[in-house]
């Protein structure tokens, strides 16, 4: 039973991953696809954590998988920061509105 | 053949193939890096699926982490000296004439070339041939840890990585002698969210390489990848300018930087005597002792990774910020 | 395939092959490219295709567990690998700091 | 269950490739970091559903050490990669 | 406690280099400390294989395969004697040559790790970790190639560097064919091991990469520059000692896993030979009297694979101590004539062979260094480097191989045409020395190049006992 | 660098933007500030020490010179004001945020699935009431994750926000974001 919970999350976190691959190729713009990185991939991998944690042997593991989905989930949203405010930087002046 | 994982498996050579010829073919340097970055976390990736977890460990922290963050600092290094950091431009370092066809076709024969040779030569090979599996087998009651790969690297074959350590040694030693005292290009500043990331991560970090070391006794881990990982917060801290190394710190860092080795051969000295040879641990105390040597070792490994990234021995010849 | 039986298609076969073609990429990268930070990364292309060699060769079907010692190998390879390119690197930029001053 | 999970890597394997078209593709460094910060959490999926799959506990170690890693390679990014300091 | 020769010669160095690294002041007395400890240990190790024959050890109580075990028998208790006098000897020259302190700081601890490494090459009997040992002394060849911190020895070094690694991972690509066939890397595996593909595949990447970091003729072209930027007691390290360990396992290889066929042996001899028409040329050639040197240094490694050659695939019992005597003559004569070189160049103050002779100083006993090792290097009697070239000629001629002794023969007069641009200059005694007030230090970094070329001329009268004693513990015998 | 740290008392942040902060300036010397912080920051890593290696107390021979020198980074970074949590704040925000970051994510992948892609991108400049330190970084981490809104700079005491859609209503998202945060450290 929690394992086909488990996969049902795991496929469910894996379409947010296709959505933020699809938004990464057609949004227009590198904020735009930074929106879609950080949110839909975020919340795939907060999905596919789930799901693998539903399915973990021990407490031990579940410990490691939450460890790496809060980094993740930290580091996406300051890495998506970062590169926003590098980019705006890089930017050709005078689309700061 | 309709096994997905199988599909997987080959989707991933082959990207990792691709992966190799684009880093090498790309005109911006700094993409190749990218692409190179990214062909490590993909190399690591088969190393897992091959079973090997150890070695994907050390790829990805080594191999990929270390490594990509080097070259990249090269790439800055290099932009900013011969002053085309600010230009678009500047794709390459060294910029040479466009190679003619002929050449890549010539090239990409030899490629091919070798690969045929080397392949047929494999193919030819026995698979899953013979090995050292029932030797180590045997031995691993002996070894005092409990993981294979752990015991080879310490015990089995500590000579090698006794060697090994003497190699970081060997560069951390070469690269103080070649840089000189010239400054950097300045970093720029990352701002309050950086700031607050590295207050909550610097330190987890710090606890997570030193859990992979000591997990290293009896799973994948060991004081290679853990060191590598704390490698990892001293580049972070140097390149956000967290920590500054100072002239006055040359002394600490040497001895950091040999501690590594000579607590390992000194352990491997210090055992020999009542019909032992050097590296033979007795059986009662060989964890406590690979457990020390590990300890030093990965704090050498750590000092040495971010001082082989910072480059030139700390010297006050100049201030450290901008170019004179 | 090339000893007129279809070989199993496994993991070893297929990453084998890989790190052979690798290897092959970074040596003709090592000898053809010009530009200095290349060759540099050919030269880890090479490494890496050699580590895939050992792996490969470490590899036993599941549930067998694989040769440890290959793998040890390629760690100890890797550090090394670092150390060098380190090494290199630092080279390079030293000569791209002395070219730049003699220029000028 | 090994089916569905093996179909799921190749889809993740699938989304790292596409995201080597923007690093190809570009145009700015931005860009390409971006997609780097893309192979690091698809990495982590992966990773987790392989220790799944392979039964192997380990590999949540190697999850953790990726999803250190990929943060470390992009500050090195934001950090080397600008062409302005300050 | 019980201290074995054989780790006793590992771990001087080592913990020599350590101690050097971590005390900059005191490096010079640590260094030749440790140096001085590992002739000890070389002396020792020697008495034991004159009394035993080859000596083993199995390194942490496992047994190879899995384990490593060290191996000192009479071929590399040779080299690694040769690596320790020669080391000591450049040692003392270097404590009065190396002038700025930064250089004095360096040199130390990075000659001290290659020694480690030289001496772990000469003991080692596991093919990984001879990968392990060539990168270590790669590193610290590289280092102490771009000690001077000129922009040509830096781009030198980094040629160097590159074909360096290219080289350890060709011969690692080896060493993982190697283990894909045989499941185990040491010597004695390789021994009773059968000719099969990926066996002829990793002995092809392993013999290319040696090459590659021996630097025979192709594969050659990073030597010169590198060998003659580097300051005098680093070249005469380089030259001398460091390209001497690729060779080294070179031999043992090809001697463990004969080459397959007859036409590879006589592929690699036309290597040599073009080695040295081309080396020849190139130090006729050469401007500047280090550069020459280096260019010898082509030479003489391509002499070296024409001993190898000789006598084909049927001769190779005998001909690696044709070849082993020429590294030994080489190392000696080519430190010496090396350290020669960079004393003529201090006090001349350039190099450039057209100008020597109308310099106002005369370096007369560096010069006369320089000729005692010129002759050992072009191979007049009495010299070692003469017996080396007519035992390998005699092989040559006895299995009929007479192409190999024409090559050697032009060389030769190659050799002294060339030697003789910068000897003749030196011979015409018509200025004086200048006033001893005006020559730096010449104690010690004259007196250490003099005692090496008297060495390379007077061992040749010790020939007879040196070709015994390499032979001891049968280097290349059924079993190691 | 011997900064005297500023403690918040309690600020105006009734769901308002340009709010004034109030800040009362204690004589907290930076060395005491950041020993208490190294010793929070020692216990939650002893506590991940522990998880990971499943309690095992023989693990301590590492885990303790690794505790101390995680926590030991703190004397490298800068200081900054203190802050607290407070336990009534934080389930309610945690609940929020998840659900929040499920609609910012599910907004996302509808608009890169939707044929037509309807986006209006641009930059908003939203000024902060937060103070520095802890509540701000959380606040501007958080608003990445919400639905919409990406925030791309600081610049002073207000941020620069990249909204997909600037037709929404960006004040009143980031006001109740603002008042959530408060919330967890207590600020109100």
């Amino acid at each position: 039973m929690l394992d086909i919970l488990g996969a049902a999350l795991i496929g469910l976190g894996t379409v947010f991953f296709v959505a933020g691959t699809v938004g990464l190729l057609r949004f227009p713009d590198i904020f735009c696809r930074l929106h879609a990185l950080t949110k839909a991939d975020g919340l795939g991998l907060a999905l596919i954590a789930l799901g693998v944690a539903l399915m973990a042997d021990g407490a031990g593991d579940v410990v490691r998988i939450t460890l790496i989905w809060f980094f993740v989930a930290v580091a996406g949203a300051t890495c998506g920061h970062l590169i926003a405010r590098y980019a705006r930087r890089a930017m050709p002046e005078g689309r700061h509105d | 053949m309709t096994d997905p994982v199988i599909i997987f498996d080959l989707l991933l050579a082959a990207a990792v193939v691709a992966l190799a010829v684009a880093s090498l073919s790309v005109r911006d340097l700094f993409v190749a890096i990218v692409l190179f970055i990214t062909f490590g976390l993909l190399s690591a990736l088969s190393w897992v699926r091959l079973a090997a977890p150890d070695v994907a460990l050390a790829e990805a922290a080594i191999g990929t982490g270390v490594t990509g963050a080097l070259l990249l600092k090269t790439l800055r290094h290099l932009r900013y000296v011969s002053g085309t950091l600010d230009r678009a431009e500047a794709l390459s370092v060294t910029p040479a004439a466009p190679v003619p066809a002929p050449v890549i076709w010539a090239n990409a024969a030899f490629c091919g070339l070798v690969t045929l040779g080397l392949a047929v030569a494999f193919l030819g090979a026995p698979r899953s041939g013979p090995g050292f599996d029932a030797l180590v087998a045997e031995a691993m009651p002996a070894s005092g840890v409990d993981h294979p790969v752990t015991a080879v690297l310490l015990n089995f074959r500590a000579y090698d990585t006794l060697m090994e350590v003497v190699v970081l040694l060997a560069a951390v030693i070469a690269v103080w002698q070649i840089e000189r005292g010239l400054s950097d290009a300045p970093a720029p500043v990352l701002g309050a969210v950086w700031e607050g990331f590295a207050r909550l991560t610097l330190p987890a970090i710090v606890v997570v390489g030193t859990y992979l070391l000591w997990k290293g006794a009896e799973a994948p881990g060991g004081a290679f990848q853990g060191g590598a990982v704390l490698a990892a917060v001293g580049l972070l801290l140097l390149l956000s300018r967290l920590y500054v190394p100072q002239p006055s710190h040359r002394g600490v860092a040497r001895w950091a930087f040999v501690l590594g080795t000579g607590a390992f051969a000194g352990v491997a000295l210090l055992v020999a005597g009542g019909g032992r040879v050097a590296f033979e641990y007795p059986p009662e105390h060989a964890k406590t002792l690979i457990l020390l040597i590990e300890g030093l070792v990965t704090i050498s490994i750590a000092v040495t990774l971010a001082a082989l990234f910072h480059g030139r021995e700390p010297v006050a010849l100049r201030s450290d910020r901008g170019r004179a | 395939m090339m000893f007129g039986t279809m070989p199993q298609l496994t993991p070893d076969l297929i990453y084998g092959v890989a790190g052979i073609a690798v290897f092959a990429i970074g040596l003709v990268g090592a000898l053809c490219t010009q530009d200095r930070l290349r060759r540099v990364l050919a030269l880890k292309l090479c490494s890496v295709g050699a580590g895939f060699l050992l792996v490969v060769a470490a590899w036993r079907g599941p549930p067998a567990a694989p040769d440890p010692v290959p793998h040890a190998l390629v760690i100890t390879g890797i550090v090394v690998m670092v150390s060098a390119t380190a090494v290199a690197l630092a080279l390079i930029r030293r000569l791209q700091t002395l070219e730049t001053e003699d220029d000028t | 269950m090994t089916v569905f999970l093996g179909t799921i890597l190749v889809f993740l394997l699938a989304s790292i490739i596409a995201g080597l078209f923007r690093v190809l593709r570009g145009p700015e460094p931005a860009e390409r970091m971006l997609a780097a910060q893309l192979f690091g959490t698809a990495a982590v999926a992966i990773l987790l559903i392989l220790s799944r799959l392979m039964d192997t506990p380990a590999l949540l170690d190697v999850a953790m050490v990726f999803a250190l890693l990929a943060a470390v390679t992009l500050v090195a990014f934001v950090v080397l990669a600008s062409r302005r300091a300050g | 406690m019980t201290l074995d020769p054989m780790i006793l010669a590992l771990f001087a160095p080592l913990f020599g280099a350590v101690a050097a690294f971590v005390l900059p002041r005191a490096a010079g007395a640590v260094g030749l400390v440790a140096v001085l400890l590992t002739c000890g240990a070389v002396l020792a190790l020697a008495r034991q294989v004159l009394a035993a024959g080859a000596v083993t050890l199995e390194l942490g109580g496992w047994a190879p395969p899995m384990g490593i075990a060290l191996r000192a028998d009479g071929l590399g208790v040779a080299m690694l004697a040769m690596t320790a006098a020669v080391g000591l000897l450049v040692s003392v020259g270097a404590l009065d040559a190396l002038r700025e302190a930064r250089q004095r700081q360096y040199f130390w601890p990075l000659w001290l790790l290659l020694l480690t490494g030289m001496n772990g090459v000469y003991l080692g009997t596991d093919i990984f970790n001879l990968y392990v040992m060539i990168e270590v002394i790669a590193l610290a060849a590289v280092g102490l190639t771009v000690l001077s911190g000129t922009r040509e020895a830096v781009r030198a070094g980094l040629e160097y560097m590159y074909a360096s690694i290219l080289g350890a991972l060709l011969f690692l690509m080896g060493v993982g064919f190697v283990y894909l066939q045989l499941g185990r890397l040491d010597f004695a595996g390789l021994i009773a091991a059968e000719p099969s593909a990926a066996l002829s595949a990793a002995l092809a990447l392993m013999i290319v990469g040696l090459l590659l970091k021996t630097a025979l003729f192709p594969l050659h072209f990073w030597l010169p520059a590198a060998h003659a930027n580097a300051t005098a007691p680093a070249s005469a390290l380089l030259s001398g000692l460091v390209v001497k360990a690729a060779l080294y396992i070179f031999l043992r290889l090809t001697t463990h896993v004969p080459l397959p066929d007859e036409i590879l042996v006589t592929l690699i001899g036309a290597l040599g030979a073009g080695a040295v028409l081309w080396g020849g040329v190139q130090a006729l050639r050469a401007e500047r009297l280090k550069l020459l040197v280096a260019w010898s240094t082509v030479v003489q490694i391509g002499l070296i694979f024409i001993a190898f050659a000789r006598a084909g695939q049927v001769g190779l019992a005998e001909s690696w101590k044709a070849a082993a005597l020429l590294i030994l003559a080489h190392g000696v004569a080519k430190a010496a004539m090396f350290l020669a070189a960079g004393r003529i160049r201090d006090e001349v103050g350039h190099d450039i062979i057209r100008d020597l002779d109308r310099a106002p100083i005369r370096p007369t006993l560096a010069q006369f260094t320089f000729a005692l090792a010129a002759i050992s290097l072009i191979g007049l009697p009495p010299s070692l480097g003469f017996i080396g070239k007519w035992s390998l000629m005699e092989g040559a001629m006895a299995a009929g191989y007479w192409h190999w002794v024409a090559v050697t023969m032009i060389g030769t007069l190659l050799s002294v045409a060339y030697f003789s641009r910068v000897l003749a200059g030196f011979l015409r005694f018509d200025r004086v020395r200048a006033p001893l007030g005006e020559h730096q230090g010449w104690a010690l970094a004259d007196i250490a190049p003099l005692t090496l070329a008297i060495s390379a001329i007077s061992l040749g009268l010790l020939a007879a006992p040196i070709l015994s004693f390499i032979e001891l513990g049968y280097p290349f015998g059924a079993k190691p | 660098m011997r900064q005297t740290e500023r403690l918040i008392d309690t600020t105006p942040t009734p769901a308002r933007s340009g709010g004034s902060v109030i800040t009362i300036d204690t004589a907290t010397p930076a060395g005491a500030a950041r020993g208490r912080r190294f010793l929070t920051m020692a216990v939650v890593l002893l506590v991940i020490w522990a998880a990971l290696t499943d309690f095992r107390p023989d693990a301590l021979v590492f885990g303790l010179p690794a505790v101390l020198a995680g926590a030991g980074l703190v004397f490298l970074m800068p200081t900054s004001p203190r802050w607290r949590l407070s336990l009534r704040g934080a389930p309610g925000f945690v609940l929020w945020f998840v659900a929040q970051s499920v609609r910012g994510a599910v907004d996302v992948a509808w608009r890169a699935f939707a044929p037509q892609m309807p986006l209006r991108p641009g930059f908003r400049r939203y000024p902060m009431a937060l103070p520095a330190g802890a509540p701000r970084v959380l606040f501007l981490n958080t608003v990445t994750l919400l639905p919409g809104t990406l925030s791309a700079e600081l610049a002073g005491d207000s941020v620069v926000v990249h909204m997909l859609d600037t037709r929404a209503d960006l004040a009143a998202d980031l006001n109740a974001l603002e008042a959530r945060v408060a919330a967890l450290f207590a600020l109100t």
